[in-house]
């Protein structure tokens, strides 16, 4: 593993200079090496180790478990995806070199990072991940670069204190592997040293994928990186946060470590405020979702969202929740990957992200359409698509546990991704064409590929499961999570929960059958006239176009309803309080602190500094003598 | 031997100041030949050298251990880096070799009064350089601080001699002082390294004059520094064990806060990067008065790497600034340079792949062993402030709208920069390449009884 | 008449109008062409500042239009009806858009019914007519029942359909 | 196989016995409003007249939205039990969440194909009926949570099992309440037709529907009805045999049918506030009581 | 007049019994709707519905008066419903211009422009002559004879000269529309 990984590293370096001869053959050698680990994940054996080398005398150790494995491969799904797509979307970049490099190099530090044995590993990939791909981010849109700065502070406020709690876990039990520190937590009998250990760990999943204090940088990251990076920032880079969330919650014994701290439903005080941020999260993701104009903004908060399910699941502490709250990973990645593949698709062709700027797209580009479609069903968890399973498995271990608010917060989010995703589906690809998108074309076939395979992934996974399940529950085994339920129970087609069973090969098999039904009366009944969406089409002479009010109308853009499409809802609630002001606040307040010690210590007139030397003398002798 | 190191640089300022057009070539010659003596001092160490034939505690001697010698082997390599510039060094190759001269015999000196006469002249000449490019109301600034700081560590040299009768540093760190008197001894010379050593709250020139020209920078900021470093761990800890070293460790964590937050309020290049050695200066000295291994020789281990890292960023900031007036996506044109600020800024900041990932790790779980939780908590709060700043720096300078045309930029720049940066990847990998010399550093530092031993044992040798 | 509307009649005394009291809150001043702009401004300084309507009556056997403006006060109700009369064969007269900016949409329709031009007001596209190619129908020597029997085709009664209506009521015998 | 005939059954009895519903529907609001009233069979003489219309298509979008909506709904009604073990066609399938979630299916046919016809008024529909979505699944969602919670499962046969004792209706009659309330809002009866509006937005997504399109969508309706209301009945109303099912069907449907006739519409953030408010906290209520295991 | 199939025998059947209309109304004649439509009259016993939009209905009843401007607008909504469609013209304006025929800019006869299948003299009808008129559609209708939709496909050119004679052109641009 260890070669592999620097191989890559260095490999990185190397596609740097290439891509300058020619980027495309850079592109093509990046989806090589990504086909190469997509491979190489499946020849690792679980359970194998390795030594990275020496830091501190400590040994950074690589290992190979069920979780790094899933994890590993989800991600290598969407970034091989976005490295195909890539290979003709560069050319819309002005940094195609060094977006091939860092794409690279963020590969194999995540990979480093889902490999890790111990807590320092962890945190130098994850490092490495978070420098790279914090240098792709400005490459896109002019809010991008403030983007990168907002994303390289959050990310680094978590980290600092994922560092810090990994140095006073070292500084207690000498020792930085993860098999180890979880041994030693659940013996250890100072709570407060635990509980402060545990968040502060988590603090780096929050901050990466995007839970509610610290979710701020995915709008305006997302939002404004490169397109197709933005597929792999939400479909990969986040779920690494998810991955430390799961290390902290599942991997370490927290039911055994938290003895006596259970607050509601035998979940442990500290895990339910992970909880309750998660919750708060696909509320505050919901809400700001709707609101959006921008669709990449807009799925950037459905991120939040659905990064807070995925908290929610897991930190259930419920064999079921847990298995729905890492299949979701699965899921969210691929729908937020084809998404902003799509999105990328949409934007290489028309060079806006602005949903009220667009319409009709599905007459110029109706693979990307398809693609579009098929991920919204998945993210807002509608069968047949795999999107389900995971929302259902989550519902299951909430109703089970009899957590009704938190129960309401994933019924709201799941209602509301309806709504949110309904915005680009019908502003960007339904509607009416503005004429000056009247010459756009399908995007080539090598950016179609990866979406519409992606897409087939994710519908042959939503009706038959079993094998993305396998991984889950092998995880599940690891972490010994109660109670030990076979979820998928392949040999009878059902998918089993703790409160009922379904099966999902019937009903794709039923939603075929009414389809072919609807088509037999479709086609039964007489043909209907075809007909233009508002140009006066003239067949048999007669002009027949859509419903107009009786009035003539002949530019479609004042004929698109895109714009404000829940006003009434968001009226509801448009004098929220906003996070990102107080985070705001909080940045201002320490550039204005910088302000004062500027302004007292470093600005005055030569005779404030005798002064300033009299009074240190005269403090350190009062202190002193 | 040891003698040379200063007089060469002397020599050569006198003859550049007979003759001005030949400044430059004497200032290289000097520092080529420095750097070859200091590298061939190795086989010196340790040892002494009695000027004149006057034999410590009477007269003059210069010490020679690991401490001294790595710390000239570094101050003149970097003496030796910025040679390659002579457009930078331009009309004051004089006095930059006044000041080479002064750093030398300042790490070397084994005597009170002596460090005080070669503290004047770099005070002297670093102010000189810090008017450069008409920064004269920052040097003078400088000046005035300076002369308050020589005049206190001047009271300190005296209070040392009505107490010892000597002037000798070994003399000193043998004889006991009461404790009163050590707390007077030392505040009074920390306040007068202090300054040089960027201490809060006496660094109020740094934005000035590191944010005023090109030279003063690059070598204030890293040679001079050192110097500064090394004289406030041979003070502090060889010779006035104890004393304040508490109050030194309040004061710098105070500066590494100040230095950070001001410099996330800066929108001056250069101000920001003069701020930043302020929050780094403050790192180092923390982690120093800690007063023992392993925090002495990781304290240099993080100031070898700042120093390189700032020397970088000063570099091409000085280069840049001084070339265009609005340096937004200036990278764009200037990619080599591009690489190597970020390299430097990412260094500084602790990416791991860097060299300052492997000392501020290090400091982190040093202080964690020593049950010091409030640094490392502080480091990387002060990370994080750094991290902002550096970042804005780096995403502005690569990735905004260029709006100057670029020109072509001199190789000299790149070169030396590019290779500094790539020498900060490489420790990252070997970090023994400045952790061994740093541990040498610190073991003769910390070593009373070896400091004492060096100069007794060389009374009778020359 | 309300005190205000004999104040703004005695500030409009210079401009040698022709007063006619319709009733109590109405007023009839006839100015001459040039004052009119005067007067309307005038009046609309006193208070009668919103414009109700721009219209237009045809004295054809005067061979004269006249231009009638309607302002009304909201402090009282009371209105003025200021009028001046303009050549009917060579329909001119000066835009006041710019007192009141709602004068272009009046302007626009007078000279789609009535073929007025209003200098300074160049936006005289048809605002309610569509596809209109004959004189302005509004003027008294159009006749609209030709027109409508060019354009608009009767239903031909093949019957005499009164003599049947009647013949059904039971008056005559069919 | 018996649950494939069984589905077929299903089918079946949903479009003859709801559309036959339906005109007496209208029957009963013509009677509460002193007019006579279509006949009982008017609504199959208007889905098949509309079908035998020659309709317009506003392309393929269009055409495969009104197809993906009716194949939703029909594999929707498929699955739902009618009132007994025995009339449960796939007794392995009958999760709630599965029938509620495969229900959106048709749903978002519908509102793609309805965008798709490039109409400003249908796309104001669909975002008026996805806002009155998350007014009215929520209170719904979390009375259905806490009978989950109390039985211990979410299938839907089970649960009629479970109401041997004494209809749900007994055991929880807040819970009750609230889901028929929310079941109005679901049928789209008159206090919440909010998404139809014929008068403001031109009867909403339908607007550009002709013919055999308007037919089509017509009986998907009718599918959304029987999935429905038959949910409620089989939740609240207890088992019996199929006889009994059809009764509490018809009776539950006059009832939402009467409350609707005489009501005005609310605006769409009347619509949010009323459902947040008392339905809601009754919901919790509810929940609460189940938790606390204070039911009848 | 070609003979039915049995299957469109059928659908006219349910056509004449399920009429949703959209209705075209002026001032007067608007006022005769609602009783037809309430408790007094009663018209969905017929099975008779108002319909929001054009593409959802069968008949179109325009009541009073169009002008040259109303006209163009009454054309473009006929061309949008779907057929088979009727047309009903409500009141003698629709029929001979009624009191404002000389007008330079209301038509004088519907059925010149777009076919009517049942005219409702008066000026205006009551509601039961309006019921009447359906009944009549109805019966119409069943017999296979309201072919109206069917004569604007034949006589498509004829119609289209008689519209534009009288409009000059049926589907204007203007400022407001663009």
């Amino acid at each position: 593993m260890a070669i592999t990984l620097i191989s890559i590293l260095a490999l990185s370096v190397a596609v740097y200079f290439i891509s300058k001869l020619s980027w495309k053959v850079g592109a093509v050698i990046n989806a090589l090496a990504g086909a190469y680990l997509m491979i190489y994940l499946f020849t690792l054996k679980v359970g194998s180790s390795e030594v990275l080398g020496t830091l501190f005398g400590e040994k950074l150790l690589l290992t190979y478990t069920n979780a790094s494995f899933y994890f590993s491969f989800v991600s290598m799904l969407v970034i091989l995806a976005v490295m195909v797509f890539a290979i003709k979307w560069l050319d819309s970049q002005k940094y195609p070199s060094a977006f091939n490099m860092f794409l690279l190099m963020m590969t194999a530090a995540s990979l480093g990072v889902f490999f890790a044995g111990d807590l320092l590993t962890l945190y130098i990939f994850w490092e490495i991940a978070v420098l790279s791909s914090m240098l792709i981010v400005p490459m896109g849109k002019k809010e991008a670069r403030r983007a990168a700065i907002i994303y390289a502070v959050m990310s680094a406020t978590g980290t600092y204190m994922y560092l810090y709690a990994s140095f006073m876990i070292y500084s207690r039990y000498g020792n930085f592997n993860l098999a180890e520190v979880a041994k030693d937590l659940a013996n250890d009998p100072s709570m407060p040293f635990k509980v402060t250990v545990y968040l502060l760990l988590a603090a780096a999943g929050i901050a990466k994928s995007g839970i509610f204090p610290l979710h701020t940088w995915l709008r305006i990251a997302h939002g404004n990186a490169p397109d197709a990076f933005s597929a792999v920032l939400s479909g990969q880079l986040v779920k690494l946060g998810s991955y430390v969330l799961m290390l902290v919650t599942a991997f370490f014994p927290t039911l055994k470590m938290f003895q006596g701290l259970e607050l509601y439903s035998k979940i442990p005080s500290p895990n339910y405020f992970l909880l309750a941020l998660g919750a708060t999260s696909i509320i505050v993701g919901t809400l700001m979702a709707i609101k959006q104009d921008d669709m990449k903004m807009l799925i950037a908060f459905s991120s939040v969202a659905n990064g807070g399910y995925i908290l929610v699941g897991i930190a259930t502490m419920d064999a079921i929740g847990f298995e729905g709250g890492i299949l979701h990973v699965f899921n969210h990645a691929l729908a937020a990957a084809i998404i902003f593949m799509a999105f990328a698709s949409v934007v290489y062709r028309t060079h806006t992200t602005k949903i009220s700027e667009m319409g009709g797209l599905i007459h110029k580009m109706p693979i990307t359409f398809i693609s579009y479609l098929f991920a919204i069903i998945s993210l807002a968890g509608i069968p047949p698509m795999s999107g389900f399973i995971s929302k259902w498995m989550i519902y299951q271990a909430l109703v089970r546990k009899g957590m009704f608010v938190t129960a309401f917060i994933a019924f709201f989010g799941s209602i509301g991704s309806f709504l949110y995703v309904f915005r680009p589906l019908a502003g960007v690809f339904l509607g009416q064409l503005p004429k000056k998108y009247k010459d756009v074309k399908e995007v080539p076939a090598i950016m179609w590929i990866p979406m519409v395979t992606l897409v087939a992934i994710s519908f042959i996974m939503g009706v038959w499961p079993f094998p993305i399940l396998k991984p889950i529950e092998a995880m599940r085994a690891d972490f010994a999570i109660s109670p030990s339920v076979k979820i998928a129970d392949a040999s009878n087609w059902l998918v089993r929960g703790v409160t009922g069973s379904w099966n999902p090969v019937i009903v794709f098999n039923l939603f075929i059958i009414g389809f072919a039904i609807a088509y037999l009366l479709y086609t039964l009944f007489p043909k209907p006239k075809k007909v233009d969406l508002l140009a006066p089409h003239k067949e048999e002479g007669a002009p027949i176009n859509i419903y107009t009010g009786g009035e003539y109308i002949y530019t479609p853009d004042l004929y698109q309803y895109n714009t404000k499409m829940y006003a009434g809802f968001e009226r509801m609630y448009e004098k929220h309080p906003s996070w990102e002001k107080v985070l705001d606040m909080l940045c201002k307040f320490f550039h204005d602190l910088g302000q004062l010690v500027h302004g007292w210590f470093f600005r005055p007139s030569p005779s404030a500094y005798a002064f300033w030397t009299v009074m240190t003398l005269l403090i350190v002798f009062w202190v002193r003598w | 031997m040891m003698t040379l190191a200063i007089a060469i640089p002397l020599i050569a300022a006198f003859l550049a100041a007979i003759r001005k057009s030949w400044g430059y070539i004497l200032y290289a010659i000097a520092a080529i030949l420095n750097f070859i003596l200091s590298l061939s001092l190795i086989g010196a160490v340790p040892s002494i050298h009695a000027l004149g034939g006057w034999k410590p505690p009477f007269g003059i001697n210069l010490v020679l251990d690991n401490a001294s010698f790595y710390a000239i082997l570094f101050i003149n390599a970097i003496f030796l880096i910025v040679a390659v510039f002579p457009d930078i060094i331009g009309k004051y190759a004089t006095v930059m070799l006044v000041l080479m001269a002064a750093v030398n015999g300042f790490v070397l000196t084994g005597d009170l009064f002596n460090s005080f006469v070669f503290m004047e002249i770099i005070s002297a000449a670093a102010v000189i350089i810090a008017s450069k490019r008409e920064n004269y109301y920052s040097a003078f600034k400088y000046l005035i601080f300076a002369g308050i700081a020589g005049s206190l560590y001047l009271i300190a040299v005296i209070f040392v001699y009505t107490q010892t009768g000597s002037l000798n540093m070994a003399q000193a760190a043998y004889f006991s002082f009461s404790q009163k008197s050590l707390v007077a001894i030392t505040t009074l010379f920390l306040i007068g390294l202090g300054v040089e050593a960027k201490l809060f709250p006496l660094n109020g020139w740094v934005m000035g004059v590191y944010g005023g020209n090109d030279l003063a920078p690059v070598i204030l900021s890293t040679a001079v520094t050192f110097s500064a470093m090394y004289m406030m761990g041979r003070l502090m800890i060889t010779i006035f064990g104890g004393g304040v070293l508490q109050v030194l460790y309040v004061l710098a964590l105070i500066t590494m806060l100040a230095g950070e937050l001001a410099a996330l309020y800066q929108k001056n290049l250069l101000k920001t990067l003069a701020y930043s050695s302020i929050g780094q200066a403050g790192l180092v000295l923390a982690v120093l008065s800690k007063g023992k291994e392993p925090f002495t020789s990781l304290a240099y281990f993080q100031l070898m790497n700042e120093v390189t890292a700032k020397l970088v960023l000063f570099l091409v900031a000085g280069y840049l600034v001084y070339k265009y007036t609005n340096l937004n996506g200036i990278f764009k044109s200037h990619k080599v340079l591009g690489t190597a600020f970020s390299i430097a800024s990412f260094s500084l900041v602790g990416f791991p792949l860097f060299a300052g990932f492997q000392s501020k790790l290090r400091i982190i779980m040093e202080a964690f062993k020593g049950g010091d939780y409030l640094l490392p908590a502080l480091l990387l709060l002060a990370t994080l402030i750094e991290l902002t700043y550096l970042i804005r720096w780096n995403v502005r300078l690569w990735f905004e709208d260029q709006v100057e045309e670029g020109e072509k930029g001199s190789w000299r720049h790149g070169f030396v920069a590019i290779a500094l940066a790539i020498f900060l990847v490489v420790i990252f990998f070997f970090p023994n390449i400045y952790l061994a010399p740093a541990s040498k550093m610190a073991d003769a530092i910390t070593s009373v009884s070896g400091y004492i031993n060096i100069v007794t044992s060389g009374l009778g040798g020359m | 008449m309300t005190n205000s509307m004999n104040e703004a009649l005695k500030a409009i005394e210079i401009f040698n109008p022709m007063v006619e009291e319709i009733d109590e809150r109405q007023v009839k001043v006839s100015v001459g062409n040039d004052k009119l702009v005067s007067v309307l401004e005038t009046l609309k300084s006193k208070g009668y500042s919103h414009l109700s309507l721009i219209t237009c009556v045809d004295w054809i056997d005067d061979g004269q239009l006249e231009l009638v403006y309607i302002l009304f006060s909201w402090q009282d109700g009371g209105k003025f009806i200021v009028t001046t009369r303009i050549d009917r064969n060579n329909p001119k007269f000066v835009t006041v858009k710019e007192i009141w900016p709602v004068a272009r949409f009046y302007e626009r329709e007078l000279h789609e019914f009535f073929g007025v031009e209003f200098e300074g007001n160049d936006d005289m596209k048809p605002l309610f007519l569509e596809l209109w190619d004959e004189m302005p129908p509004l003027r008294k020597d159009f006749d609209p029942r030709e027109y409508s029997k060019s354009k608009f085709p009767d239903r031909k009664y093949e019957k005499d359909v009164i003599k049947e209506a009647k013949i059904f009521r039971g008056e005559i015998d069919g | 196989m018996t649950g494939v005939y069984k589905a077929i059954f299903n089918l079946a009895i949903a479009f003859f016995f709801v559309l036959t519903l339906e005109g007496i529907g209208r029957k009963i609001t013509a009677r509460v409003q002193r007019r006579i009233g279509p006949p009982w069979y008017q609504s199959f003489i208007d889905v098949f007249k509309a079908l035998s219309k020659h309709p317009f298509s506003n392309g393929w979008i269009f055409d495969f939205g009104v197809l993906m909506a009716l194949g939703g709904a029909i594999a929707t009604a498929a699955i739902v039990p009618m009132g007994s073990t025995f009339w449960t066609p796939f007794p392995n399938t009958d999760n709630f969440f599965v029938i509620m979630y495969l229900f959106a299916v048709g749903a978002l046919g519908m509102a793609m194909g309805m965008v798709g016809s490039g109409n400003p008024w249908a796309s104001i529909g669909v975002t008026r009926a996805l806002t009155q979505m998350l007014g009215y699944e929520l209170p719904y969602l979390i009375v259905l949570a806490s009978m989950m919670f109390y039985y211990k499962t979410a299938s839907i046969h089970l649960l009629i099992e479970k109401q041997a004792g004494g209809w749900n209706l007994l055991v929880m009659p807040i819970g009750a309440i609230v889901a028929f309330i929310s079941l109005l809002g679901m049928l789209g009866k008159k206090p919440f037709d909010i998404a139809i509006a014929p008068a403001e937005i031109a009867s909403g997504p339908m607007v550009e529907l002709s013919g055999k399109y308007l037919g089509l969508l017509h009986i998907m309706h009718v599918f959304s009805i029987f999935v429905e209301i038959t949910l409620f009945v089989d939740v609240f109303l207890g088992g019996g045999n199929f006889w009994w099912f059809l009764l509490k069907f018809l009776i539950v449907w006059i009832l939402a049918v009467l409350i609707s006739s005489v009501l005005p519409r609310f605006r769409i953030e009347q619509m949010l506030k009323f459902y947040w408010g008392v339905p809601l906290g009754l919901a919790f209520l509810n929940a609460f009581f189940v938790l606390m295991g204070w039911t009848l | 007049m070609k003979e039915r199939t049995v299957w469109e025998q059928i659908a006219d059947q349910l056509r004449s019994r399920s009429i949703w209309m959209l209705h075209y109304c002026t001032g007067c004649g608007a006022m005769e709707l609602p009783p037809t439509m309430t408790a007094r009259f009663d018209m969905e016993r017929f099975g008779i519905m108002p319909m929001a939009t054009p593409r959802q209905a069968d008949i179109l009843l325009i009541t009073g008066y169009l002008n040259t401007k109303t006209l163009r607008r009454v054309i473009y909504t006929y061309e949008q419903m779907a057929d088979p469609k009727y047309v009903i013209g409500f009141g003698s304006c629709t029929i001979n211009g009624g009191i404002y025929y000389d007008s330079y800019s209301t038509i004088n006869r519907l059925d010149y422009y777009i076919p009517v299948d049942v005219y409702i003299a008066g000026c205006m009808p009551r509601p039961e002559a309006i019921l009447e008129a359906f009944q009549y559609l109805m019966e119409k209708i069943r017999k296979g004879e309201a072919d109206g939709w069917k004569r604007y496909k034949e006589n498509y050119e004829w119609y289209k000269q008689n519209q534009i004679r009288s409009l000059g052109e049926v589907y204007v641009h203007d400022e407001f529309h663009e």
